[in-house]
């Protein structure tokens, strides 16, 4: 009798569905997420054209109008000194996503490079620079980033300096861990036993899988530097003014809250729902991409 | 003058590291295998099977030994000089899916073996894949497939054919059906006996299933430890088990009765294989052996011929 | 003894770490541009002098030099400083140097610290329970609501909340709580609240996942097939073994609320550490801020240690190293 | 025989995946008599632990009992509430899970967790409890008890652990024991203890014992009676004799051909081609046809019916007799 079977079984048409592809449908059934990354659109937009929508430079006050509420001319009302709430939110916009932007690639550069070496190379350098780690999260990376704010100054470099610098730890601890459990794994073994050499597996094998968890950290690390960016400004650290941020309208706006709150309303919705968005979109990718959100 | 045998053992032993404290995961082990042999390795959890399979493959480094394939000394070979090498010995997995990129299609994951090493071009790569998928019994489709679309047994076949992709002459088979369902079992040791016969593959198949490594195996090693109790032709030494704890185990499996009345009666030896950490000193086997005396507790056994290429480790064999 | 070792080793590591602490912000703040002449109060209240008369501007500023051990060597100056911090001999602020720094902090410190670990408390009392409820009742609106909610503590910060607050307290419903000052049990409210907001997102969220993740575990299987009840069930087996991984969160969520401290006690002008820190880094006024941050280093390390010894307690499986 | 204890009848349970659903179970009926030892059997997504575990409602949330009923000394364990079901659940029935790492609550003392279904249900006093538990560990082959009681399951060995297993399983004397793969993660010379110390209390209480198991070798020498399971249907029940001498299902003659023992290194090897589906409808036809080498149009089209095809020997095969014919 004729077995019209293939020995392995029956296989369904394989559907091409790579693991992107099934994250990205995950992540697009999140609602929020959705929602997060729309917003986070728009702030980046805004970030790059803003200076050119702005109906007034962040340097130029209108003495004639202190303090008025919004109106028509303008959209947010003005400040205590004149100047025009909605051109300085634009603005605070395009630093503020620089300052974070930047501070976060210097944290990742920095983390990367060094997560890297530790995994890697093992021994004598690992030990400094996971010591070097533990140092880092002894203390918030908010204190070393206010230590450095004196060093460097309060222009946009420093600022991204400062605020960057000391975030390496997290992205170094995250990479090492990552590389660690890797190269111990049995991926990377069958890799070397097929006689790949180390570049190979590094690129062909380690860095796809574990560019997802890079992208989550990076996703989540951009909204924390946006805190500390205004958090700075708070404490009187922040971006030297006139230069305008948010952290700035925000400890400004609290000691002029009691007659005018649009000083307020503006900058602090717009900055709470900058960062709730953020966190929506981190939070949908590492739920959609992470290994735990698989099955 | 004989040819030399494709792979030399001599005395490798291997040691880990754990917490300052050393780990004897295989000691003092030797063999020889012929090209187009296989090679059975058995023992428990922890007998340090698997390990051996590494060291044979310089995926790990051995601490003591040598190892010589096809008469080259490969013991002290830079990771650089064992790249070439590594066409010719291959490894399958027991977890097919742990050892695949989850991010590669099956088709380019067996096409990156060939690339590795620079065979052929892409399009003669490509040909290859389909001609190996068809070779181990899958539709040429599923090289568009990621791994976690396929099946255990599927993968375990993809397995197989990424390792031969390169045309090894050995393969270590390191528990490569466990963890697959019965009837599957019997197909990839159907398909392994095959390709053996159509490619003259040398296996060290490695199992913790004494009855599967009877029946593919020429010569078997049965570890406990990481030290080699027993060894010898399949044959002999099955017929023939003389140390103690080879004689546990074969007891030990429950086999299918012809009857009711035939059926096993469920004992045991007592105890459990100790940590190796803390091996127990003299003959290692001694704590959980029915026949141990004063001398087994004391003293280290040596290997002794009992058979034609039949050895035992152990004070009471003769 | 297993333990003393342990907590001696920890102790050493500390101790390390927060001469390091020293030393890196001591030599950043000596290299920063003017250095420490560049201190603004007193570089304005001496401009007359050295203008007026070189010779006594130069007696002044090395009596200045001396007082502050600014002539010594620069490993020397290092040293000294790490030496009066550990005990407790901290000088004075050059901003105010009639006072001494210790005076300072021990009215400021207390504060902080009540404010640090009442907000901690409020957020494992309210984010604990949330965590479970969101759990049991997954992929309900009661947990939609938790987790959205727990989002926006999450991400809104504490200084925004804080603000928003001085807006809907100080203008819209005025007299209803305090928005300045210290003291009362009144105007602690919406200072920890909003220090504890986004603590209690995090507690919450990490309690469910853990929680869920828990429940589905094999013992929990194990548990129901002895027919253990669903409460039993739920808190000696299901929240008991969550519990374990939230401590690990909970470290470095107290090393976030001491940074939130300092920025809510400048927006409610409560009259703590993080106003003393935030007075010091805008007036450059170095001892005062190195010795701040080496109150906090400590404070953050000493519960990391007290948190581990914690999880050890509670998780059997984890060694102590 | 005597008389049923559970008696499962026609049940169905289905898995929702997301996108579509697993029919996992798909009318399954059969009974455990008192003092009998059952041995069920088959590969990986069979359905042979979902069966008995969803009788006791220790299934996963996407799982959903369709229809059937389970009648455990007479009432339904399907229609109970989830109050009544606990009482029984460790009283009544134990149950020894397949993997002892897991399966323990890693942050309570083995002691604890012995007692805690004594306590539960109210079997023994805590004094009681305790020493009764002393005298489980000691039973199970647990040296030291007292000493033993105060440790956490990450201190034990892992057969050990399955030790501490039975003994949770066993603390309140229950009429029926559900072993499910009890062996599977252990290594031979210790999977061999934990099966005799298995019969061993089997006989010393008199109790049911369910074993599921994927070894043939293990339901063979151990079980009174087999049922092979395939895509969550019985494919084959009948007493061990009769299945060791007679087996009339082609999947189960296929099976058993696949194992191969030792002493077999001549043997020519017959593997069944293909491998066991994944049912995401019901099934309408045989759902062995596709790999049986003796299907025939009639297989490919219509769904055999479990039958005796001679005193308590079912099977769900069109062409049992003939298979029986061609076996023998």
């Amino acid at each position: 009798m004729a077995i019209a079977v293939s020995q392995a079984g029956p296989v369904a048409a394989p559907k091409r569905h790579s693991q992107f592809y099934l994250g990205w449908k995950r992540f697009s059934k999140n609602y929020f997420a959705v929602a997060g990354l729309v917003w986070v659109a728009i702030f980046f937009i805004v970030g790059i054209i803003g200076p050119w929508i702005a109906p007034y430079s962040y340097k130029d006050a209108d003495f004639l109008a202190m303090h008025t509420g919004p109106s028509w001319k303008h959209l947010f009302g003005t400040d205590t000194v004149g100047y025009d709430v909605f051109s300085q939110i634009l603005f605070s916009i395009r630093y503020a996503l620089e300052i974070a932007l930047g501070a976060t690639c210097v944290s990742f550069v920095i983390g990367v490079i060094l997560g890297l070496w530790a995994g890697l190379a093992g021994g004598i350098a690992d030990v400094i620079i996971m010591r070097g780690v533990d140092f880092m999260f002894a203390l918030p990376s908010f204190f070393f980033a206010l230590i450095l704010v004196v060093l460097l100054g309060k222009g946009l470099g420093p600022m991204m300096l400062a605020i960057g610098v000391p975030g390496w730890a997290g992205y170094a601890r995250l990479i090492r861990s990552l590389v660690l459990s890797m190269r111990n794994g049995e991926m990377v073994e069958a890799a070397r036993a097929l006689g790949a050499s180390q570049s190979h597996i590094a690129f062909k094998y380690m860095f796809p899988n574990v560019v997802g968890s890079m992208v989550v950290s990076l996703a989540f690390g951009i909204p924390y530097d946006l805190t500390a960016q205004a958090g700075l400004s708070i404490v009187g650290m922040g971006l030297n003014p006139p230069m305008p941020s948010f952290g700035n309208m925000l400890a400004a706006a609290g000691e002029n809250i009691l007659g005018f709150p649009w000083l307020l309303y503006f900058p602090a919705g717009i900055f709470a729902i900058t960062l709730l968005s953020f966190l929506f979109v981190a939070d949908g990718l590492q739920e959609a991409f992470s290994p735990k959100g698989g099955m | 003058m004989p040819s030399s045998p494709l792979l030399q053992v001599e005395e490798v032993s291997k040691r880990f590291r754990v917490q300052g404290r050393d780990l004897h995961a295989v000691e003092k082990v030797s063999f020889q295998l012929d090209a187009g042999k296989t090679m059975g390795l058995v023992g428990e959890s922890g007998s340090g099977k698997s390990t051996l399979g590494r060291l044979v493959l310089r995926l790990l480094d051995a601490n003591e030994g040598r190892i010589l394939f096809d008469g080259k000394d490969i013991t002290s070979l830079s990771p650089k000089q064992m790249r070439p090498l590594r066409r010719d010995m291959q490894i399958i997995f027991q977890d097919p899916q742990a050892s695949m990129s989850p991010r590669m299609t099956i088709g380019a994951a067996i096409e990156d073996a060939m690339a590795i090493h620079n065979i052929g071009t892409k399009a003669e790569r490509q040909k290859r894949v389909d001609e190996l998928l068809e070779r181990v019994g899958l539709p040429t489709v599923v090289k568009y497939a990621f791994p976690h679309e396929l099946s255990g047994g599927q993968l375990q076949r993809v397995g197989i054919a990424r390792a031969l992709s390169l045309n090894p002459k050995l393969v270590i088979c390191d528990e490569p059906i466990s963890a697959l369902d019965v009837s599957i079992q019997v197909q990839v040791i159907q398909l392994l006996q095959e390709l053996q016969k159509d490619f003259n593959l040398t296996y060290i198949f490695i199992s913790h299933n004494l009855a599967v490594v009877e029946y593919l195996s020429d010569q078997v090693a049965v570890l406990y430890l990481g030290e080699v109790v027993e060894q010898g032709p399949a044959e002999e030494l099955f017929a023939n088990p003389t140390h103690p704890y080879t004689q546990v185990l074969l007891q030990s499996i429950l086999k299918m009765p012809d009857d009711t009345e035939k059926r096993q009666a469920l004992t045991s030896i007592q105890g459990e294989i100790p940590s190796p950490f803390n091996p127990p000193s003299g003959c290692t086997f001694h704590p959980r052996c029915p026949f141990a005396t004063d001398v087994c507790r004391e003293k280290k056994p040596e290997r002794k011929v009992v058979g034609n290429q039949h050895s035992v480790t152990c004070h009471l064999a003769n | 003894m297993f333990f003393l070792r342990f907590l001696a080793k920890r102790i050493v590591a500390i101790i390390i770490t927060l001469a390091a602490v020293i030393a890196i912000s001591y030599i950043m703040m000596y290299a920063s541009p003017g250095g420490f002449m560049s201190t603004t109060q007193i570089a304005t209240a001496l401009a007359p002098l050295a203008a007026q008369d070189p010779v006594a501007y130069q007696k002044v500023m090395e009596q200045f030099q001396q007082r502050y051990g600014l002539n010594l060597p620069l490993w020397h100056q290092v040293l000294l400083y790490i030496w009066h911090s550990f005990t407790f001999n901290f000088g004075n602020s050059m901003e105010n140097p009639s006072i001494t720094i210790m005076s300072q902090l021990k009215s400021a410190l207390p504060i902080s610290v009540i404010l640090a670990f009442a907000s901690v408390v409020v957020s494992v009392v309210v984010g604990i329970p949330m965590g479970i409820i969101a759990a049991l009742k997954r992929n309900t609106w009661i947990d939609y609501t938790v987790t959205t909610l727990s989002m926006f503590g999450q991400a809104i910060p504490s200084f925004v909340l804080a603000v928003i607050f001085v807006l809907i307290f100080g203008v819209v419903w005025q007299n209803v709580l305090p928005v300045t000052g210290w003291g009362t049990f009144s105007e602690a409210i919406l200072p920890v609240i909003s220090l504890a907001a986004g603590n209690i997102g995090v507690v919450a969220r990490y309690m469910r996942g853990s929680l869920i993740e828990t429940m589905r575990q094999d013992f929990i299987r194990t548990a129901k097939s002895k027919g253990v009840k669903y409460w039993p069930l739920v808190f000696k087996h299901g929240v008991k073994n969550s519990l374990t991984a939230l401590i690990t969160v909970i470290g470095p969520q107290f090393a976030f609320t001491v940074v939130g401290t300092v920025w809510v006690e400048n927006i409610f002008a409560i009259p703590g550490l993080g106003k003393v820190i935030n007075t010091a880094f805008t007036n450059f006024d170095f001892p005062l801020a190195i010795t701040a941050v080496f109150i906090l280093g400590a404070t953050i390390m000493v519960t990391n240690l007290v948190v581990d010894l914690i999880y050890a307690w509670v998780d059997p499986r984890v060694k102590l190293q | 025989m005597a008389e049923a204890l559970l008696a499962i009848d026609d049940l169905r349970v289905q898995f929702d995946r997301g996108e579509d659903e697993v029919f996992a179970v798909n009318g399954v009926s059969f009974s455990i008599a008192e003092g009998e030892a059952l041995g069920i059997v088959g590969e990986s997504g069979s359905g042979k632990s979902v069966t008995l575990m969803s009788a006791l409602g220790l299934i996963r949330e996407n799982g959903k009992i369709k229809s059937g009923t389970a009648k455990f000394q007479g009432h339904d364990l399907l229609k109970m509430r989830p109050r009544q079901l606990e009482d029984i659940r460790g009283r009544d029935i134990g149950v020894v899970f397949q993997d002892p790492m897991t399966s323990l609550n890693p942050v309570m003392r083995i002691g604890d967790q012995i007692m805690e279904s004594m306590l539960t249900h109210q079997y023994a006093g805590r004094r009681e409890a305790f020493e009764r538990t002393l005298q489980l560990l000691h039973e199970m082959g647990i040296p030291e008890p007292k000493a033993r009681f105060r440790n956490y399951p990450h201190e034990f060995s892992g057969g050990m652990r399955q030790r501490i297993m039975i003994a949770i399983a066993l603390a309140c004397e229950p009429q029926l024991l559900i072993a499910d793969e009890p062996t599977t993660a252990l290594d031979v010379t210790v999977q061999m203890q934990i099966l005799a110390l298995l019969q061993e209390q089997r006989q010393k209480k008199r109790m049911s014992i369910a074993i599921i198991t994927h070894d043939f070798g293990v339901a063979t020498n151990f079980c009174d009676r087999i049922i092979v399971l395939y895509a969550g249907q019985i494919m084959e029940m009948a007493d061990t004799r009769q299945f060791l001498r007679q087996p009339a299902h082609p999947y189960t003659v296929g099976l058993k051909n696949s194992i191969i023992e030792i002493g077999q290194r001549d043997r020519q090897l017959s593997p069944i081609p293909g491998m066991a589906p994944t049912l995401t409808e019901p099934p309408k036809s045989c759902s062995f046809a596709s790999r049986c080498p003796f299907a025939t149009e009639r297989c490919r089209s219509e769904l055999p019916a479990l039958r005796e095809i001679s005193p308590n020997h079912h099977v769900a095969c069109h062409r049992a007799e003939e298979v029986l014919a061609h076996a023998i």
